[in-house]
């Protein structure tokens, strides 16, 4: 049961970071980036063909992350800008983001080739034991970035005066701009910050999955259902259902069986989203929402008759 | 033929002829690709599957405002259930067609229904969603021959007869893309095409029109789903069918389809689709770089022309137009207009609203709102306890200072809103608890305070959505509307009436046919009053009917409600200006913090103590 | 040096102008109100003036600077403050926090923020009762007073207020006019959009009358209080 | 209106347009050539099979050409990458039908397309499709074969029946981790059909979801106590090369010790010994005896292949070569390219020699590798190699 704990949080961890990439960037700007696995796999990529090519792994990540968070930065000016500046209110961003996923993913195939690329262990030989559940310093290591990573955001979103003008312009971008915030700065800031936590998930999983360009794909999706699970109006709520969905997807391949861990976290995402439309830590209390909602829906009904 | 065609207007017969044209034209394709070799006849039949699913999609999203992801699952419920049904159990494929279609049609009604408890980006989410259980179902099954996929049914060949035909598939998908087609742009040239487009931008307009706006949101995304069955019925005589073929990537590739093409045109999708999956086959060159340009034409062709490729056609016509016709250009007349004062079309007070419902027995009661009280959410109070019973025929005032609570009344009496408790009575039947498209049907329309019209139809076709609930059976003929006599003769009588009521609040014919987002205020303010009086209503409500208005439009108001309580209207008109509403009201209710000052006359109201106290801040 | 000089302006949404060539100033220190009926664009001429929209032609000078063509956030720290229409406080905020993003552009000036801090709850004593709370928990009347001290806490030189009566019991407006009165002889600048006549020929030394997006009447308060009464009563009822 | 008009000639052009490369397509192959289609998935992360199948095929092709071609004409070989989509592959076979291919090369990734397109179509598919087994035996097994699909490629009912020996003999127990796709089931198959043979059953089956492009499955480690508590001291990971290097990995630092067993995967390139580093050493897996004591013609044609293609030959670029070959033999015996008498030459080639050994397809017999012509090996660190067994 602990190991099953311990494993799930490790990997939801991940699947949190890439959540959380997705939601900071949804935060300020509205916009989903359909390229944030492809982040993801920047930061693998330059990290394993850095360390590769000889050099100490610390700058190797780092340069890795580096990338990642230009890369966001990048994506916002090329594909999001001029789409919101036509029009703010359209979808077209997806068309745009989708796109410049499609061409980091092929470029990186080119540069690296298709097959996956060894990547530097890191922290994944030691193992730790727990009342009986062990756990490698690398997974240790991802339960604590993504507690760094969301209490760190949420200290600076609620208590920094930057953190709290980004609040400001989430819900009121034209208000904000109206007391003199660069909402185009916020913009970038989050994408780079998106760009960041998705390098981050990368070094954090990249010694289990090796360096694949066509990582992103895979991380993409499931940090886009660990954002549904949790609610993409915040970002501490998508970390939450990272961690949700990696505890799910490991507690079903040990209860019920391997190929559960398939479906499983998606009957509970399809249970969520009847009862919970807006995600499980969408805001504090689900259930009672709940409950008033069935409550609101039988006054109508009964008004209907 | 010739003798149909000399019975019709030469416009219609035009369009007529243009119609068979395209007919013979597509059939004509059609054969050809029949006749083609395999290669050309799997790219053009892919092309066209997609195309169908394109269509489907761009019904919900960019007519309705309905993001769907659930299309490759609903396409995928098609495609398997017809190749298990036939492959396991032996049915027949030609009695899977009319079942996948409404099997999915069913399953896209729940599915509808279910989502549509959330909006916009949620909509999406949970459609999304769906998405990926089906394809995780169908892998995770063996009967539907798990992530390596089943082979699909064979369509059977042409009779030997009908051999010169060609490839029976190419027919049968040609012939889906066709109806598909024809159901699409249908219901683009039916009358329900404004309705849907006022559900996206200006749910409430359409509400008040009459419009059940969630019932047709779940029958649109229903009729949609089974398009998208359709597609997906054809799609397993190409070949193979796996889940991979129907993942989520292929949902959003629908829609990167649509929003290519160009997001709500009639060939948008069709030339989308073409594009995204004939590509990868059509363009040989290193794999990889290939994917490299593919994604860089997303990028490209979004970034600069956010409106897809019809967008792009769209302005080279409009710059090839203005070069050989540069005075024809509607756009430019109407800004000189804006500048002159807005031309009225010469009055016709009494031939204004013809109303055959009401009654003019001035002393019954014709709407009374009695002991209401209303709050939002645990907030104080915004009504307290308020009264207000309005006579047949009268036109009644309701006025207070700002925040009163008038809005708020007038949207509990027109069904936007429910009290907390109070009753609320037209025609002497209870209404409260009625939603907003109910009371429509029963006679109480109303006006919005700034006008919430559909931005991209025109005047004149907004007008006509007024017009919903008046002719029956809009939404069920509109599939296959420009074939049905009685639908086209409906058409000219909505765009004649509609003409006619936009005559009658004093906007001359060049209005009728400019786009909402092109018209001055004022205009833009008739035309929401021409929508509320054409649909005859017993019981009109106007919120702020001045807003923004000049002195001379104003004048044109007074005119039209004169005309109104001529032909026996009850109107209740909600407004700032005191002196309209002294000069035209039989009676006047004065609201102040949530409650009821008094009830009188105007000149009760104006001797009033407290009202002059509350309301004119002396 | 004008707080504010407006030139020819002409502005609006989408394809359409809602004012038109409109030319109005206001001097440094002095309140002016801009008069008119629901929908005659003054929100319009505010949001032109903040840069929330584009005009088309014409020119907005504050303090001698052309704004014309600056993005928002630039016209806001060029001490321009907005108290728009329905206050748009940030509501998931605290009561203090909404205050001190108001003063985003003096972060590093800690004591004249502090400064400013202490001026707001010294105007409205009822704000720095609240100031830990949400701003949604507040009244129409307490948000509304926030929403000026919101305002006030970038020590703008201009201030421009959209109805801030609305929705405010009358002793409420009652203290409203008063800060805004005590503001101006602070020597602020005043352009007030307001349609209680009363409240703005109490506040302003000069109104401007909007109908139809156009300026159709200017002049003195003491002028209109006097004869022009009846130009006020033609508007209003 | 005019948008009608516009629409109407658009359609008219376009048809006829489609009409004319509709009748250019059907007779270009007539003019002395022959022309071999190739469908391989050359892109995504599986993608260095598909080259290799691709290079292989391209390898005979000119060999033979050189040699003045087959029955009098030229071959010509025409490959696409089908993205390791099953439509693009559909639409692929299709295009390649139409222009005149006499058979279909492939695909390495989406075999189960082309195997049953095969069938449908009544073209011969041969050389790499997929894995072979449960590819080319949809059934099973012990059941028919399509009866157009002539599989040269490494076969997972060989590989799984090799693996399965070596359990018999040295294992307490077998516990197997496969993906749920016919490679995997295919695996798992040749595996039980030797189990079934000697009345054993297996410790524990687990199907894995791994995402085939990359691998990266991460729920891997809470396989470990399962077989533990299996009892299985035996795991055979048919899963991808960066899975097994992965799993291997995870259980080896977590004490558990197994002994692993792979799949034609794991040897047929360095993908997992280049990942897996040291813990690659014990690993089992088994490889083509040809490879193990390679022939002179084989030696001749890794040679030439890396000297041509700057990169070491696979097992795919090898099993492709002979299918060539076997096809020209089939063509030549025949005296035609039509695909009936293809089907019945091909049934009836025994013992080619061929560069992966004696090659014989019967009816039945649909895949030319079967578990006789696999050498056992084990991974040795310090020689960097896989070495024989025993």
């Amino acid at each position: 049961m602990l190991q099953v704990l311990l494993s799930g949080l490790s990997i939801g961890a991940v699947y949190g970071l890439v959540a959380m990439a997705f939601a900071v960037v949804f935060y300020v700007t509205r916009v989903i980036n359909f390229a944030t696995g492809q982040l993801l796999m920047v930061a693998i990529m330059l990290t394993a063909g850095l360390s590769k090519a000889g050099l100490p792994d610390w700058l190797s990540i780092s340069v890795g992350l580096t990338a990642s968070t230009a890369a966001g930065v990048v994506i916002y000016f090329v594909a999001v800008r001029p789409v919101l500046r036509f029009d703010r209110f359209s979808f077209a961003w997806l068309v745009s983001t989708l796109g410049v996923a499609i061409v980091l993913q092929s470029a990186a195939a080119i540069i690296y080739g298709p097959t996956s690329q060894g990547f530097p262990k890191l922290l994944n030989r030691d193992n730790l034991v727990i009342g009986g559940a062990s756990i490698t310093l690398q997974e240790l290591l991802a339960i604590i970035v993504a507690v760094v990573a969301v209490v760190g955001f949420e200290i600076f979103r609620r208590r920094t005066l930057f953190g709290k003008v980004g609040m400001a312009i989430s819900s009121d971008p034209e208000m904000a701009s109206a007391i003199g915030a660069r909402v185009t700065a916020y913009a970038v800031a989050a994408f780079a910050i998106g760009g960041l936590l998705a390098g981050a998930a990368g070094v954090l999983i990249g010694p289990i999955t090796y360096a694949n360009p066509y990582l992103g794909d895979t991380y993409g999706i499931t940090g886009f259902v660990a954002l549904m699970i949790g609610g993409i109006e915040r970002p501490a709520a998508a970390m939450g259902g990272g961690l949700v969905l990696g505890v799910l997807s490991v507690g079903a391949n040990t209860f019920i069986g391997s190929q559960a861990s398939d479906w499983f976290p998606f009957v509970v995402v399809v249970v969520v989203l009847l009862l919970a439309p807006h995600g499980l830590f969408a805001s504090g209390d689900a259930l009672k929402r709940l409950a008033s909602g069935i409550g609101r829906r039988t006054a109508t009904l009964k008004g209907a008759n | 033929m010739s003798t149909f065609l000399a019975r019709q207007s030469p416009r219609s017969r035009r369009v007529t002829i243009g119609m068979v044209v395209l007919l013979v034209a597509y059939l004509a394709s059609t054969f050809g690709v029949a006749n083609g070799s395999y290669g050309t006849q799997s790219l053009v039949l892919v092309a066209a599957i997609f195309a169908i699913l394109a269509l489907s999609l761009d019904l919900v999203a960019g007519v309705t405002g309905l993001y769907s992801l659930g299309h490759a699952g609903l396409f995928a419920l098609g495609a398997y259930s017809t190749t298990l049904l036939n492959s396991k159990f032996g049915w027949n494929l030609f009695l899977l067609l009319p079942l996948s279609i409404a099997g999915v049609g069913i399953v896209g009604l729940v599915l509808g229904f279910l989502s549509l408890r959330v909006s916009g980006l949620y909509f999406a989410i949970t459609t999304f969603i769906f998405t990926l259980v089906v394809v995780v179902l169908l892998s995770d099954f063996s009967f539907t021959g798990g992530l390596q996929g089943i082979a699909g049914p064979v369509f059977p060949d042409f009779p030997p007869g009908l051999a010169f035909l060609g490839s029976s598939v190419a027919w049968c998908v040609g012939l889906s893309l066709l109806v598909t087609i024809v159901i699409i742009w249908s219901i683009r040239s039916s009358p329900l095409y404004p309705v849907l487009l006022a559900i996206r931008d200006a749910e409430p307009f359409a509400a008040a029109a009459g419009v059940r706006t969630s019932v047709m949101k779940v029958g649109i995304f229903g009729l949609s789903a089974s398009l998208a069955g359709l597609a997906g019925w054809a799609f397993s005589f190409l070949g193979f069918i796996s889940p991979g073929q129907f993942s989520w990537t292929v949902s959003v590739n629908i829609l990167v389809m649509v929003i290519l093409g160009g997001i709500n045109t009639r060939l948008g999708p069709i030339i989308g689709a073409a594009f995204v999956s004939a590509f990868p086959v059509v363009v040989s060159i290193d794999p990889f770089l290939q994917e490299v340009i593919f994604g860089l034409i997303f990028v490209v062709v979004i970034v600069f022309f956010p409106q897809g490729f019809m967008g792009l056609v769209g302005s080279l016509a409009r710059r090839i137009r203005a070069r050989f016709r540069p005075t024809a250009v509607v756009v430019e007349a109407v800004e000189d207009d804006a500048s002159t004062p807005i031309a009225y079309a010469h009055l016709a007070p009494q031939e204004a609203v013809s109303t055959t419902r009401a009654l003019p027995a001035v002393d019954e009661v014709a709407l009374a709102a009695k002991n209401i009280v209303f709050g939002y959410n645990r907030g104080v109070l915004a009504l307290n306890n308020v009264d207000m019973v309005v006579k047949r025929g009268n036109i009644h005032g309701l006025i207070g200072p700002n925040g009163s609570g008038k809005s708020t009344l007038v949207n509990l009496m027109s069904g936007r809103m429910s009290p907390n408790s109070g009753t609320i009575t037209a025609d002497g039947v209870r209404i409260e608890r009625l939603r907003a498209p109910a009371r429509a049907r029963r006679g109480v329309m109303r006006t919005f305070q700034s006008a919430v019209l559909v931005r991209e139809l025109t005047a004149q076709e907004n007008v006509g959505i007024g017009l919903y609930s008046r002719f029956p059976g809009i939404a069920a003929r509109s599939p296959i509307w420009p074939l049905l006599m009685g639908a086209r003769r409906d058409s000219r009588a909505i765009a004649q009436k509609s003409i006619a009521a936009l005559t009658s609040v004093g906007l001359s014919s060049g209005w009728a046919t400019t786009r909402v987002a092109d018209v001055p205020h004022g205009v833009e303010q008739l035309t929401q009053l021409a929508a509320a009086c054409i649909a005859e209503p017993s019981i009109l409500i106007l919120d702020e009917p001045l807003a923004g208005l000049s002195s001379g439009e104003v004048e044109q108001v007074s005119e039209i409600l004169r005309g109104l309580k001529r032909a026996g209207v009850t109107v209740i008109v909600v407004e700032h200006q005191t002196r309209f509403i002294f000069e035209m009201c039989d009676e006047v209710t004065v609201l102040a913090a949530g409650e009821l000052v008094t009830t009188g006359t105007a000149a009760d109201v104006r001797a009033n103590e407290r009202v002059r106290e509350v309301y004119l801040g002396q | 040096m004008q707080a504010l000089d407006i030139a020819g302006l002409s502005a609006g949404y989408g394809r359409y102008d809602v004012i038109h060539d409109i030319s109005l100033r206001v001097e440094r220190g002095e309140a002016v109100a801009l008069l008119g009926p629901n929908g005659a664009g003054k929100t319009t001429v505010l949001r032109a003036i903040m840069g929330m929209i584009k005009q088309r032609r014409g020119q907005i000078s504050v303090l001698g600077t052309d704004v014309s063509r600056m993005p928002v956030h630039l016209i806001a720290r060029g001490h321009v403050a907005l108290v728009p229409e329905g206050r748009r406080l940030f509501l998931d905020q605290s009561v203090e926090d909404n205050l001190r993003l108001g003063g985003l552009h003096l972060r590093r000036d800690h004591e004249r923020t502090e400064r400013l801090l202490e001026s707001v709850f010294e105007l409205f004593p009822v704000v720095e009762r609240y100031r830990s709370r949400p701003a949604t928990a507040l009244s129409g009347g307490e948000q509304q007073m926030v929403a000026i001290g919101r305002m006030m806490m970038s020590d703008p030189d201009l201030m421009l207020l959209d109805e801030p009566s609305l929705g405010l019991a009358p002793l409420a407006i009652e203290d409203m006019a008063q800060a805004l009165i005590t503001l101006r002889e602070r020597g602020r600048s005043i352009l007030l959009v307001e349609q209680r006549v009363d409240l703005a020929l109490q506040v302003c030394d000069r109104i401007y009358v909007l109908s139809g997006g156009r300026i159709v009447e200017e002049g003195n308060s003491e002028n209109v209080n006097a004869d022009g009464r009846a130009l006020i009563d033609a508007y209003l009822g | 209106m005019k948008r009608i008009f516009l629409a109407a000639s658009i359609v008219a052009v376009s048809a006829l347009a489609l009409t004319a490369c509709a009748s250019g397509g059907s007779g270009s192959t007539s003019a002395g050539t022959i022309l071999i289609g190739g469908i391989a998935g050359t892109t995504g992360a599986y993608g260095s099979t598909g080259q290799a199948v691709v290079n292989g095929t391209q390898m005979a092709i000119d060999e033979i050409n050189a040699k003045g071609g087959v029955i009098g004409k030229k071959l010509k070989f025409e490959a696409h990458d089908d993205g390791a989509s099953a439509t693009t592959s559909s639409q692929l076979f299709n295009k390649l039908v139409s222009e005149g291919a006499i058979a279909i090369v492939g695909s390495p990734d989406t075999g189960p397309t082309t195997a049953s397109l095969s069938s449908q179509k009544k073209i011969p598919v041969i050389g790499a499709v997929d894995d072979g087994g449960l590819t080319v035996y949809p059934d099973g097994p012990d059941k028919p074969p399509f009866p157009y699909a002539f599989s040269t490629s490494l076969n997972t009912f060989a590989w799984g029946g090799a693996v399965a020996d070596y359990a018999l003999k040295n294992c307490k127990g077998l516990a197997v981790l496969h993906d749920p796709s016919s490679y995997g089931l295919g695996g798992l198959a040749g595996i039980k059909l030797v189990f079934d043979a000697k009345g054993k059953k297996l410790a524990l089956e687990d199907a894995i979801t791994e995402n085939w492009s990359t691998g990266a499955t991460v729920g891997l480690k809470s396989e470990i106590d399962k077989i533990t508590a299996s009892g299985a001291d035996c795991v055979d990971v048919w899963l991808t090369p960066q899975d097994q290097a992965s799993f291997v990995q995870e259980a080896k630092s977590l004490g558990a010790n197994f002994t692993f067993l792979g799949n034609d995967e794991t040897s047929a390139d360095s993908t997992f010994s280049d990942l897996a580093k040291d813990q690659a050493d014990g690993m089992i897996s088994a490889l083509l005896s040809t490879e193990v004591h390679p022939t002179d013609a084989l030696k001749t044609f890794q040679t030439k292949y890396k000297a041509k293609f700057n990169k070491d030959s696979t097992p795919f670029a090898e099993l492709s070569y002979d299918a060539i070959y076997m096809l020209k033999q089939a063509i030549e015996k025949g005296k035609s390219t039509n695909a009936q008498s293809l089907q019945n030459q091909l049934n009836s080639i025994t013992d080619y020699d061929g560069l992966t050994g004696k090659l014989t397809f019967t009816e039945q017999q649909h895949t030319t590798i079967n578990k006789d012509q696999l050498t056992l090996v084990k991974f040795s660190t310090t020689s960097k190699s896989w070495e024989p067994l025993g």
